[in-house]
């Protein structure tokens, strides 16, 4: 098993949805993220300028098994490019699950 | 001369209320756009009040009651030698006062068909364009003694005037605008984008409520007929009552659950549907003109979504289609005992005053309807109107005033 | 007949500012909820108005003021036949709205106290009763000539007659539906919900108050005695005061913290404790009332924790309690020279006015819990009180409305 | 003796509106500080306006009006013993509230100043001073009868005695705090610590203008000119439109793009400004002193900035650079035709009364100053002014109060 | 070292918080999700319909030594039972931890 | 590569970023949790008491290079101990990444 955290603009998040519903990953979760930026960007209050440097950005996170990591790369990069491309992920390992209602262990319990 | 004080003090106090309504009308609007636009919109809510000021004050009181034309008034401009009101006992300064805070009503009701992607300098020169002439040119049509006066098209407080107008120029901005990203689906189904702040919503509607007390009770001018005033106010609470109950059932019926924002479009359509009738009508009247007005919102809302015109905040059925129903229930409903110039058609006055009521309304819409079309046209080719794709996505107010309506809460932005 | 410009006026600028404070408990109730709750909360205040403005045009007026029998009225159904006003100089539709805003008032009382379980088709079939039947029969008989007006009952703006009658039945509502899941522990223990938008509830005070000058100084139906008038909106500045100091400071002191939901609930105790005796009381005995309120609503408070009653927003010990408070307060504070009935105790008339304000109270209040307990009994069989466990944990917002009242904030439901 | 109805109705009517400043104050207030910060600011408004009303009622009536003094008044303390007010034809109490909500703004607008950092129990021990004392003596020199109403200075309804007392009290409170945490770096310059609601600031400012209608208008202390009342009116409608309109002008320049809480405070600019000259200046000078407002109220906030006061809200520039420029605004277009002591200096009437105007402004701004200066020293000694690091950084709502602003949101605290 | 990230709903967050601390596990951080399930939900909002297809979770992370895993997924399992079961439970490595202020490293960092 | 989740307080992320910053690491994201404590703290709300076990923390998610975890976790315990100390690191394995706009895999992705 592994799982998946990628990091996409909040506006991507329903093209991307999508994009991983087609490819049958169908269960993941969503959180909004304050994330850096190659570059600040200006903003300005009560005439007082200020540098922002962290953006919101929607991270998620999907567990799955190690044959669908490909599929769910594919996925996400397919449905962040039609909304204006960018964004990172990342693949970690996952050693063990469980469903707690069905009592199902390891992989089982995707 | 000699003014009337206690005449004077009810006009003051009434426009003081309407004044208010702006504060409804932010509030409303603010509450139904996503946090991303919110601070624009309230933006243009203050500023669109601002520019009415400023150009009632120097073109549209002239346009509207400088003089007496049939088409338009052609003198007073900056105020300058107007000494007297139309109203006898009333100071000029107190009558173009309560004018002034009607032109600044019709002007913001585009504010919330127009939200979250508008420009907002475009909507600047539109709302100075609609203050200093379209409003006034109509006003000045019924309540300026120009030719629907002559007609005897009776428009008591504004359904037409005020609210249709407006509507209307809310219905234009909102076709040539298109509606928003992801509103409606390649298939042409609508797609939800809810707002984000109910409370406001609701805070908003009894703002507005609470200000057309005087908006309506007001537009006697004056406190001479104690009885005609006092009908009035009985109205301005019954029909938006029913205009909620009968929003609230048909979404109820129609979608299987109540729902808020519609229930409180209700409301406003009973106070839009009564706004002409208001002084003429019994209370039982007022009663079925809302009753009519909350089911019209509903469907006005169902052809919105069909025809694929996206009105984030309901202004066209509340404002618009309610607008004109409130102007032919007077041709309906109206007493001439109560004032009305005849009898309506329930009351056995035949279709005399009715038709008289379509033909003033039809003819300020389309006057409207064109005027602000080319309005809308020319801003777009000066300054354009839509802001770019990028600037909606990521909201108006980061783009077109660098700064955001909340800090501090958690946002999610596409939820 | 000759009508009163001026009389009129005030009654009319008075009933839309209680008109307003519909907005204000809103805003207070929305605040107080959590936000998976708003929006019902919210929508059974905009239709407990809308309910309350019907029931009171059809039933509620006929029996307040229809005729003088000592218990109800029973003429003038749909104010047909209804001519003249009870107060000479004032028309009946400016008489009618305010009467209508102050059962309007009445009923949504209830809303808070029944918040975050009470099924909204309930509290429509409750809010159309009490609007209809039960608040118009205790108005009878205090102020439309029935028993308690002919024994001198003196309830100038309605301590009684609206807020304990409201209070009340808030109190029975709250007891039939039991507490919110989690509110007391087994071992009966009460546990925080916390309110989710202080400023809101800021908000909805100030309105509130700002209404209440209505309420109490229009309650003189007219402004023939502008000393009276005046006297009681110097009160009405200063019970609320004292109250909402008296508040926070006993809560300081018990807690040791200074709270703001009850500093304000101060306040309001402070508006209700002087509602029945604002125009027969001096300025220092409506600071000592007020501060007198003040503390009460803290302990009403530690009360219902103790019954284990769960009240969100504290109706009952605001509307309920206070409103037996400031009954009272008229024979112990009351003067003859002002124009209550008889000098209260403590200026030397004796214990026949506290006497007869105690029985007027208990009786009205009576007639209510029982009434209510009624009437909640029968919704309960016919239409069911309470939600489902699930749509509770969940919110009614979804599950009754299917929408939030918040959109694009991240909410964290379990904080 | 007689009263004079209409006269009394329109001060109470204008009072009312007065009082709800409150709430605008508290909205503008709580939207401009952080989420953790607000309940906080929110109680420090609901509290000061009570302890002004007491204070007032205790002592500073009797010392603004209690007798004629050049300096102060020394009688009516507990308002005993007072039986008529100064203006024929209207009781006692209802002048006594309308002084009484002026003194509330007055102490009000400092709360905003001192925000996010000032001890809850230092702020209210200022609070009653402020209403008790300092506030009163200004009143008397200016309307009480004291030195400079007999040097003919024309202070209408308050540029100086209201706004730039409370503005000079809050330049003192934020001086002697100093900034907060974070607010400038090491070298001086100006950090963003963003208002946390929007929406509440917009809703707080039009209250304000709202009631703002009241506190202008209502300070004829009755309605026996018409005209003058008109006039009014319509002036507090022109400046704050060009006031807003030029703040986002200038800020759009300067900045790069219009912003909402500067056009806001733009709005509020020229109100303040027109407060003084309101009754006797034109439409056309309100349109220019409204504009300079909303210039003056951008560079008030660099200067703030330059000399590193931090004014969260903003107070400083809206009321005490405006407020002084409201006074002298009397001297440059006042005129004696309408009501002014003097020509201005605009219009042929020489230097004269400028200089009365900047006598009576400095004059009293100084001694503001070094009072406050000094109650706020002694506050500083006994009770200490300002909150722990520690404390201002968790934010004031969960140390002083024990509670937070909202629930169930997620907040960021650091965004 | 383990970290355990569980699923929950909501409600179930006051019982699995007593259930962990009963368990002697007492540092563990909550955040809200928005997480898909097995079934989408309409919801109206003016007339219009919507699938709602991302629905509020709490996402738990729990860092503990590896011994302590067992009895967490218990704990959890037990808590979210009794306010209506359901939730996912997943578990990856740790590699090493620190405490800033005390300087510890390791294992003996939690 | 690594995977970096670091709990501060809110108050702390100011100077944490700007040591983060300086020590060159320069892509990271944060969200606000609610996290446990030590000692649960006593509030008050009309008048009940109630404890609260759940604080609002700042959790810091860094993916780097293995030879940056050091650096890492130097500069975050520098930027914390600056405004109050306290908070803690954890260190995980990420075993792969992607770049899904150029298309790099792995390390290069960072
Ligand atoms: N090495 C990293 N560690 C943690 N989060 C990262 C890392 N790199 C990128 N991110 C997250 O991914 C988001 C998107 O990054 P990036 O693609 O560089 O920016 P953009 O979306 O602006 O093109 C960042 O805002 C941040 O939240
Ligand atoms: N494979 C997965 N990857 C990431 N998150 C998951 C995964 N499976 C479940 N979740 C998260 O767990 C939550 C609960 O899932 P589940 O138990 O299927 O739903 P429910 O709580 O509705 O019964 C989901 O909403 C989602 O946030
Ligand atoms: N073992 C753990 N698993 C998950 N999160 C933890 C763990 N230990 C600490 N945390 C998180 O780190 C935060 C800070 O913890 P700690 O340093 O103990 O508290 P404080 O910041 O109050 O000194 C906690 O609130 C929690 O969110």
């Amino acid at each position: 098993m592994k799982m998946i955290i990628a990091y996409i603009r909040p506006e991507q998040l329903p093209d991307v949805k999508d994009a991983l519903f087609e490819a049958d990953i169908k269960q993941f979760s969503a959180t909004t993220v304050m994330g850096t930026a190659p570059k600040t960007e200006q903003r300005m209050y009560r005439g007082v300028k200020r540098e922002v440097s962290l953006f919101r950005r929607v991270r998620l996170e999907i567990i799955l098994h190690d044959e669908k990591v490909e599929a769910s790369m594919e996925a996400i990069a397919k449905g962040s490019k039609e909304s204006g491309g960018a964004g990172r992920i990342f693949v970690t390992d996952v050693v063990d699950a469980l469903k707690p209602w069905t009592g199902e262990r390891g992989e089982a319990a995707l | 001369m000699e003014f009337n004080a206690i005449d004077t003090l009810w006009i003051i106090m009434a426009a003081i209320l309407v004044f208010f309504m702006q504060a409804g009308f932010g509030m409303v609007e603010a509450g139904l756009v996503r946090t991303k636009n919110t601070a624009n919109v309230l933006m243009k809510n203050v500023l669109d009040f601002c520019f009415a000021v400023l150009a009632y004050f120097i073109f549209g009181y002239a346009i509207m009651y400088g003089s007496e034309g049939a088409f338009a008034g052609t003198s007073g401009w900056f105020m300058m030698g107007i000494t007297e009101s139309p109203v006898e006992g009333v100071p000029v300064e107190a009558f173009w006062f309560f004018q002034a805070v009607f032109a600044g009503a019709a002007a913001t009701i585009v504010a919330g068909a127009v939200a979250e992607r508008m420009k907002f300098v475009a909507y600047l020169a539109y709302s100075f364009v609609i203050s200093a002439v379209i409003y006034p040119v109509v006003g000045h049509w019924v309540w300026g003694g120009g030719w629907l006066a002559d007609l005897n098209f009776h428009d008591f407080a504004g359904s037409t005037v005020v609210h249709a107008v407006g509507g209307v120029a809310a219905l234009m901005g909102a076709i040539r605008l298109g509606p928003r990203i992801g509103r409606f689906n390649k298939d042409g189904s609508p797609n939800v984008i809810s707002g984000h702040n109910l409370p406001l919503v609701m805070l908003g509607v009894f703002i507005l409520w609470f200000g057309w007390f005087g908006f309506n009770a007001g537009s006697t001018l004056g406190f001479g007929d104690p009885v005609s005033v006092s009908r009035i106010i009985m109205n301005t609470a019954l029909a938006p009552s029913t205009g909620a109950i009968f929003a609230m059932a048909i979404a109820w019926i129609k979608y299987g659950k109540p729902d808020l924002s519609l229930a409180l479009n209700g409301a406003l359509a009973g106070l839009v549907g009564i706004t002409a009738p208001c002084a003429v009508v019994g209370g039982v009247d007022a009663l079925i003109i809302g009753a009519v007005a909350g089911i019209l919102v509903i469907y006005g809302n169902i052809w919105l979504n069909a025809w694929r015109v996206d009105d984030p905040v309901g202004a066209v059925p509340v404002h618009a289609i309610n607008g004109i129903w409130g102007t032919l229930a007077v041709g309906l409903f109206g007493k001439a005992s109560l004032g009305a110039p005849l009898d309506g058609l329930f009351y056995g006055g035949g279709f005399e005053q009715l038709g008289i009521q379509a033909l003033g309304t039809t003819a300020s819409l389309l006057f409207v309807a064109v005027t602000m079309w080319i309005v809308f046209k020319v801003i777009d080719m000066i300054i354009g109107m839509r802001v770019s794709r990028e600037t909606e996505l990521r909201g108006l107010d980061l783009d077109e005033h660098g700064q955001e309506s909340y800090s501090g809460f958690q946002i999610f932005t596409t939820e």
